[in-house]
């Protein structure tokens, strides 16, 4: 991605038309993939049922669900740092709420402690990942062997029922209510994904993620604490997942030991369909939630377009290696226009 | 750079065309019939058979047929129903693996009109604890129980002293359903037998190489270990391996477990292993679509009892000749 | 940042400090100059663990003839893949598709067996599996300039999906057309002399041949600068993008050995086998002191750092661990000995 | 060498901007610097040479809170101050612009230039508009042409990009500004652009240390060339009693030679 092609005089040329709107907002070439997969389904699933109310209420609300861990990973990930254990800490924190809330505490309150209990996890692999200068892809493939062993043997491998008829309220916010046709959840990946937009692009707290993610010492050099921030991205995730570990737990109603398996790789292809470099520095939020749009849609679409299950392996690595070529002959384009 | 991308885009959609032909071929009872089987399995021998009798009817009957399975992720499984009604099947047959989680959503699909059956494991209250038309299989629960009974009644047989005996099972997914479900049943057994204690569960992975190099390891750290199980059939498969491996001789260790895997049956003929299970999924994927179809047609609404097959060194002939077909 | 913070000298462990570096190293130690390389440290944890497994183990049963059989026999599988991921690690790449690549080497030799083509032609055609798998991914990457991690990681499920489809993943035994005791099995998993699996002897055997290949030729040296520093061995006229095709073609073929072996071994192919191999290597591999960022590492790195993740599994439970979740103390184990590694290379470079 | 320092004993209101004197710094048992002194006056450009390894890095990380000194002392305005980190010497009015680790590629312009010290409104949010204006219009002070001004920092050419770097430290009115090898990886032509930032930079009262393998750079510019060796001070000579023969044979030779 880093081409390091001399620009011949870039400065020169104006940078209008489609192209160079592409190049100011690099989320737009994923959006058009996400809008294209979602017209191919809608036309082409058998019958229909894509564009169905009943299917795109399950999109909706299961896309939310990824689409705001895949949002934190791809903050990290602009820091310069992966994520690998989302998918073990994603079961951690729906254990702890579990036994948290069937203990008898207060369904708030067992929520944010299970968000409190993500957010360490993520301070631990931020802690050792920095302080001890280990390459985080190390640290969280421990993480994800540590976590969801702990999960087993907390659980003893059992699943849990969850009594949500007991906290309608809590229920409601998190996972049950609809606004008129849109499932609760995408509400809520929509407005983190404004949030973090804001933080990330208007709050001084997003350039220093950019800058410690595209030059370290160059932000350390200007007294930013690049420890710190990435330290924070770290729990940014962690929280994120905690928080998504509910949602997800409230929507399925049981605990199960093998939850989120696999969401790791998901949320690190969401990012890089997204645009996101996996060296750190690149990337845009927006590009990220659609990157996990896209990565959803392809994953729901194959469902509905009866593609049997073994293919959708295929298709799915066909699909990333696609998007991360398209992305970069878009990203070739812009650089020779300038 | 073009070249390619038009090359992949050609191959993606050579794929997408040519995959869902060949089903339909016209003038079958069948044709034109819709069926989902939404399941909470793995990519592992087991569904591999169960999905092969699944295929084996929709031929026959000329319908399409497809299964989803989530890895014991039941937070997928969930998400895979709701798209399998969102696409307004002809039916769906659902692996109930919890008595409160399906409640809601089966009885919302019925309501829409969907036909909906159980299969392979059902709500332990049967129809009462579940609005889901017909089950079709056999609890794992109970088939855990039977292998159970066969390798402690070998025991009991060689005068071991079944109130200090060590029992341990190998899983590949630890914390998956079909474990935690088939080791109760193991544990039922126990119970029966009087042993005393659970049985320590082993995690081994889908991996073979590094679920033999955890099944031997742990056969050497426990010396005093009587009964191995195997939750499912890969690590059946290495159950005989690891005994070797860790220098034990036939019957030192009484092995049992589930599927009819190549390893599976050596073991059973050098007489490592005491007996295997076959969950006769084949006939659950087979009925799954035959009674959607029937029901579909004629509103039939069966309950049927698969049954278990206990393999053992006297009908492994049989076995041998039809597992290469991929159906038991 | 607190006033009291202090940034770490960057110069002490980022770059060389030209100021002391002459005369530093002189005075140092002899046991402290040893320390510096990474591998003399992963020896030193592999034979502390080996002390530790062997002590603390009920029966001591660690050194016990079962057990190194087993490891021997079961070690290598995982091992001689970790020997070619690590080296395309050196070279500045990753193959997350070698769970693919394992099964369907398998796969394609099983279904041979059963056309009836000869042993040998069979053998060939397998490697060549292996051979065309990792050239598609060396030409991806090379040619898009794109993360391998992803790139691989989408040829990985690419393949997964094929062999799915192809296998419909039910598992193919070989006794029906391979009986026992035939030259091929022999060859990869005989048993010398009913004591020493011969598993091990290749296993070393491609170390050796790897390691010769890495640390003595010009070959191994352009693996080396290439993933060093790319664009500075392309400008001294090594076609780094072959140096990345051949090294991915490497790491295919090792693929198939171990697929082919491990079919032998288990008489029968899985769609499941090397599923989880891809991260375990690298974990290897990072555990052997080689470079995420390329450009640095060794074979007896390698070598010794899948043999110690392997032995951790196997020590845990000899060691009468809770079985159920031993993943944990995997992964608390494998984060604790890189920074372990870390502080130790540290405190050595002082 | 004795002449030198006695410098040293001076009064603390001296008429220099920075002093530091009797600086030791060891890593581990190896010494890299020995009783170096160093001075800037007000408004001046001094040249830091000296071969690899003679000890300007070091000396320069002292001074910009990187390293602390062993021994020694630091004066700015002629006040004692104290130097532990980089943040430190930012609130001194010390800045430094390194080669490769002034910029974030990736970043625009304005994000660069206010990396770290953003202009904010309320609870941190950045004001866009603000930062933007004020970084064009000070490099447009400094003489620097960017027509994109939303351009990340990657699509620079390495003059512009040393232009940004230099912007910044104009901006935040620093009274020292160091330049570690700023002129190494440019053309002619940038290498002159960038001497004529330093000269821009003089003209608004900013003391400027250059360092550079460049003598002939240095020549062009600095009134007044410190040189290194060994980690000990060689020489601290004025441009008017040097030529770059001279320098250059300093540089070489690594000690005095009486001429």
């Amino acid at each position: 991605m880093s081409d390091s092609a001399p620009v011949k005089s870039p400065d020169t040329r104006p940078n209008r038309g489609f192209i160079g709107s592409l190049r100011r907002t690099r989320s737009l070439s994923t959006f058009i993939i996400a809008a294209i997969l979602f017209v191919l389904f809608s036309v082409f699933s058998p019958g229909k049922y894509f564009a169905t109310p009943d299917n795109l209420q399950i999109f909706l609300a299961t896309e939310a669900e990824f689409g705001i861990i895949a949002l934190a990973v791809g903050v990290l990930m602009i820091a310069g740092e992966f994520d690998l254990s989302v998918g073990s800490v994603l079961a951690f924190c729906s254990l702890t709420f579990v036994r948290l809330f069937s203990a008898g505490v207060n369904g708030v309150l067992a929520l944010f402690i299970t968000i409190l209990v993500g957010a360490a996890v993520g301070l631990f692999h931020g802690i050792i990942t920095v302080k001890a200068q280990i390459p985080s892809f190390i640290t969280t493939l421990g993480g994800l062997m540590l976590w969801r062993g702990i999960t087993l043997f907390w659980s003893g491998g059992q699943q849990q029922g969850l009594e949500l008829e007991n906290i309608p309220g809590l229920y409601a916010a998190i996972g049950g209510a609809k606004i008129g046709f849109v499932p609760i959840q995408f509400v809520w990946v929509v407005g983190i994904t404004l949030l973090v937009v804001f933080f990330m692009s208007y709050h001084k707290l997003g350039n220093w993620v950019y800058v410690t993610g595209d030059n370290k010492l160059a932000a350390r050099a200007m007294g930013i604490n690049t420890d710190r921030i990435k330290i924070a991205c770290f729990v940014l995730v962690g929280v994120a997942v905690g928080f998504v570990s509910v949602m997800q737990l409230f929507r399925a109603s049981t605990f199960t030991a093998r939850a989120g398996d696999g969401l790791e790789l998901s949320a690190v292809a969401a990012a890089v369909v997204g645009g996101t470099a996996l060296s750190g520095g690149i990337g845009s939020i927006a590009g990220v939630f659609w990157g996990a749009m896209v990565i959803s849609l392809i994953e729901n679409g194959l469902v509905l377009m009866r593609i049997p299950y073994w293919w959708t392996f295929t298709v799915f690595g066909l699909i990333i290696i696609f998007s991360v070529i398209l992305s970069k002959i878009i990203e070739a384009r812009r650089m020779s226009v300038g | 750079m073009k070249k390619r991308v038009l090359l992949i885009t050609a191959v993606t959609l050579l794929i997408l065309l040519l995959v869902p032909g060949g089903a339909f071929a016209q003038a079958k009872p069948g044709a034109g019939m819709y069926f989902r089987l939404v399941t909470h399995g793995a990519n592992d021998p087991f569904w591999a058979v169960f999905q092969k009798g699944m295929m084996d009817a929709a031929a026959e009957l000329g319908c399409r047929a497809d299964i989803d399975l989530a890895g014991s992720d039941l937070a997928l499984q969930s998400k895979r129903f709701q798209e399998a009604v969102a696409m307004r099947p002809d039916g769906i047959s659902l692996v109930i693996n919890d008595d409160k989680m399906w409640d809601k959503p089966v009885a919302d699909a019925v309501a829409k009109g969907i036909n909906v059956i159980g299969c392979n494991n059902d709500d332990t209250q049967g129809s009462a604890g579940n609005a889901r038309l017909a089950y079709i299989g056999q609890n794992e629960r109970r088939a855990g129980l039977m292998i159970g009974r066969a390798v402690f009644e070998a025991a009991k047989a060689k005068g071991w002293n079944l109130a200090t005996m060590k029992v341990a099972c190998a899983v590949e997914v630890a914390g998956a359903n079909y474990g935690v479900v088939r080791s109760s049943g193991i544990m039922d057994a126990m119970a029966e037998y009087g042993i005393p204690g659970k049985p320590e569960i082993v995690d081994c992975t889908l991996e073979m190489t590094t679920a033999e190099s955890r099944i031997t390891s742990y056969v050497i750290a426990h010396p005093d270990l009587k009964c191995l199980f195997g939750l499912g059939g890969i690590t059946t498969d290495r159950l005989t391996s690891g005994m070797k491996n860790a220098g034990k001789k036939p019957g030192d260790i009484l092995g049992g477990g589930f599927d009819a895997a190549p390893g599976t049956l050596t073991g059973l003929e050098t007489n490592y292993m005491v007996a295997s299970i076959d969950q006769q999924q084949y006939l659950q994927g087979y009925m799954s679509v035959y009674v959607l179809y029937l029901m579909k047609k004629y509103g039939f609404a069966p309950q049927i009892d698969t049954g278990g097959f206990l393999i053992t060194k006297a009908n492994i002939d049989l076995i041998k000749k039809l597992s290469p077909l991929n159906i038991r | 940042m607190p006033a009291g913070f202090r940034l770490p000298e960057p110069s002490r462990f980022f770059i060389p400090h030209p100021e002391i570096e002459g005369s530093a190293v002189a005075r140092q130690r002899l046991i402290v100059r040893l320390l510096a390389y990474k591998v003399s440290f992963t020896l030193l944890v592999f034979i502390a663990l080996l002390v530790i497994f062997q002590v603390f183990t009920p029966n001591h049963t660690f050194f016990q003839r079962p057990n190194l059989f087993a490891l021997a026999r079961l070690a290598p599988d995982l091992g001689i893949v970790a020997l070619g991921v690590g080296i395309l690690m050196i070279c500045g790449e990753f193959d997350l598709s070698i769970a693919s690549t394992i099964p369907m080497s398998s796969f394609v030799f099983v279904k041979l067996l059963g056309t009836g083509v000869p042993l040998g032609l069979n053998l060939v055609v397998t490697l060549c599996v292996g051979v065309i798998m990792g050239l598609g991914n060396g030409l991806l990457v090379t040619r898009t300039r794109l993360p391998s991690f992803i790139l691989t990681l989408g040829t990985m499920l690419f393949w997964k999906g094929l062999l799915y489809a192809a296998s419909r993943m039910m598992p193919i035994g070989i006794r029906s057309w391979l009986p026992a005791g035939s030259w091929l099995e022999n060859m990869f998993v005989g048993i010398i002399g009913g004591v020493f699996p011969i598993q091990a002897i290749w296993f070393v055997g491609f170390a050796v041949l790897l390691a010769v290949m890495l640390h003595f030729t010009k070959f191994g040296n352009w693996i080396f600068v290439t993933g060093d520093n790319e664009t500075a061995a392309r400008a001294m006229g090594i076609n780094t993008n072959l140096v990345k095709i051949i090294s991915y073609v490497g790491v295919g073929v090792l693929c198939a050995v171990v697929g082919m072996m491990q079919c032998l071994r288990i008489e029968s192919f899985t769609a499941n086998q090397g599923v989880g191999f891809e991260l375990k290597a690298i974990a290897s591999a990072v555990v052997g002191g080689t470079s995420l960022m390329g450009g640095m590492g060794s074979v007896l790195g390698i070598f010794l750092g899948t043999l110690t993740i392997q032995m951790i599994e196997n020590g845990m439970i000899l060691l009468g661990l809770p079985a159920f979740g031993i993943g944990a103390f995997i992964g608390a184990v494998v984060i604790l000995f890189a920074v372990l590694n870390k502080y130790i290379s540290r405190f050595s470079t002082r | 060498m004795a002449d030198v320092r006695s410098v040293s004993t001076g009064k603390p209101d001296d008429g220099y901007l920075v002093r530091m004197v009797g600086i030791d710094k060891y890593f581990g048992r190896v010494c890299a610097l020995k009783g170096v002194d160093f001075r800037v006056k007000f408004n001046e450009i001094v040249s830091l040479v000296g071969d690899n390894g003679a000890g300007k890095s070091t000396l320069i990380k002292i001074l910009s809170g990187f390293y602390t000194a062993d021994r020694g002392e630091i004066y700015f305005e002629g006040k004692k101050a104290h130097i532990g980190t980089p943040r430190d010497a930012k609130a001194l009015g010390i800045e430094t612009v390194y080669q490769e680790q002034a910029l974030a590629p990736h970043v625009s312009i304005p994000r660069n230039v206010f990396m770290g010290r953003e202009i904010t409104k309320v609870l941190g949010i950045m004001d866009g508009r603000r930062m933007h204006a004020e970084s064009m219009r000070t490099i447009e002070r400094l003489g620097l042409q960017i027509k994109d001004t939303g351009a990340v920092v990657e699509a620079l050419s390495g003059g512009q990009r040393q232009g940004v770097a230099i912007a910044r430290v104009l901006y935040f009115k620093a009274k020292l500004v160091i330049l570690d090898e700023p002129t190494i990886a440019l053309s002619v032509k940038e290498s002159q652009q960038v001497m004529a930032f330093m000269k821009q930079l003089r003209s608004e009262g900013i003391s400027v240390v250059f360092i550079t393998h460049n003598l002939f750079h240095a020549f062009q510019i600095a009134e007044r060339f410190v040189v290194l060796a060994r980690g000990e001070l060689l020489a601290d000579v004025d441009r008017k009693d040097s030529s770059v023969e001279h320098l250059s044979q300093l540089v070489i030779s690594g000690h005095h030679e009486e001429k």
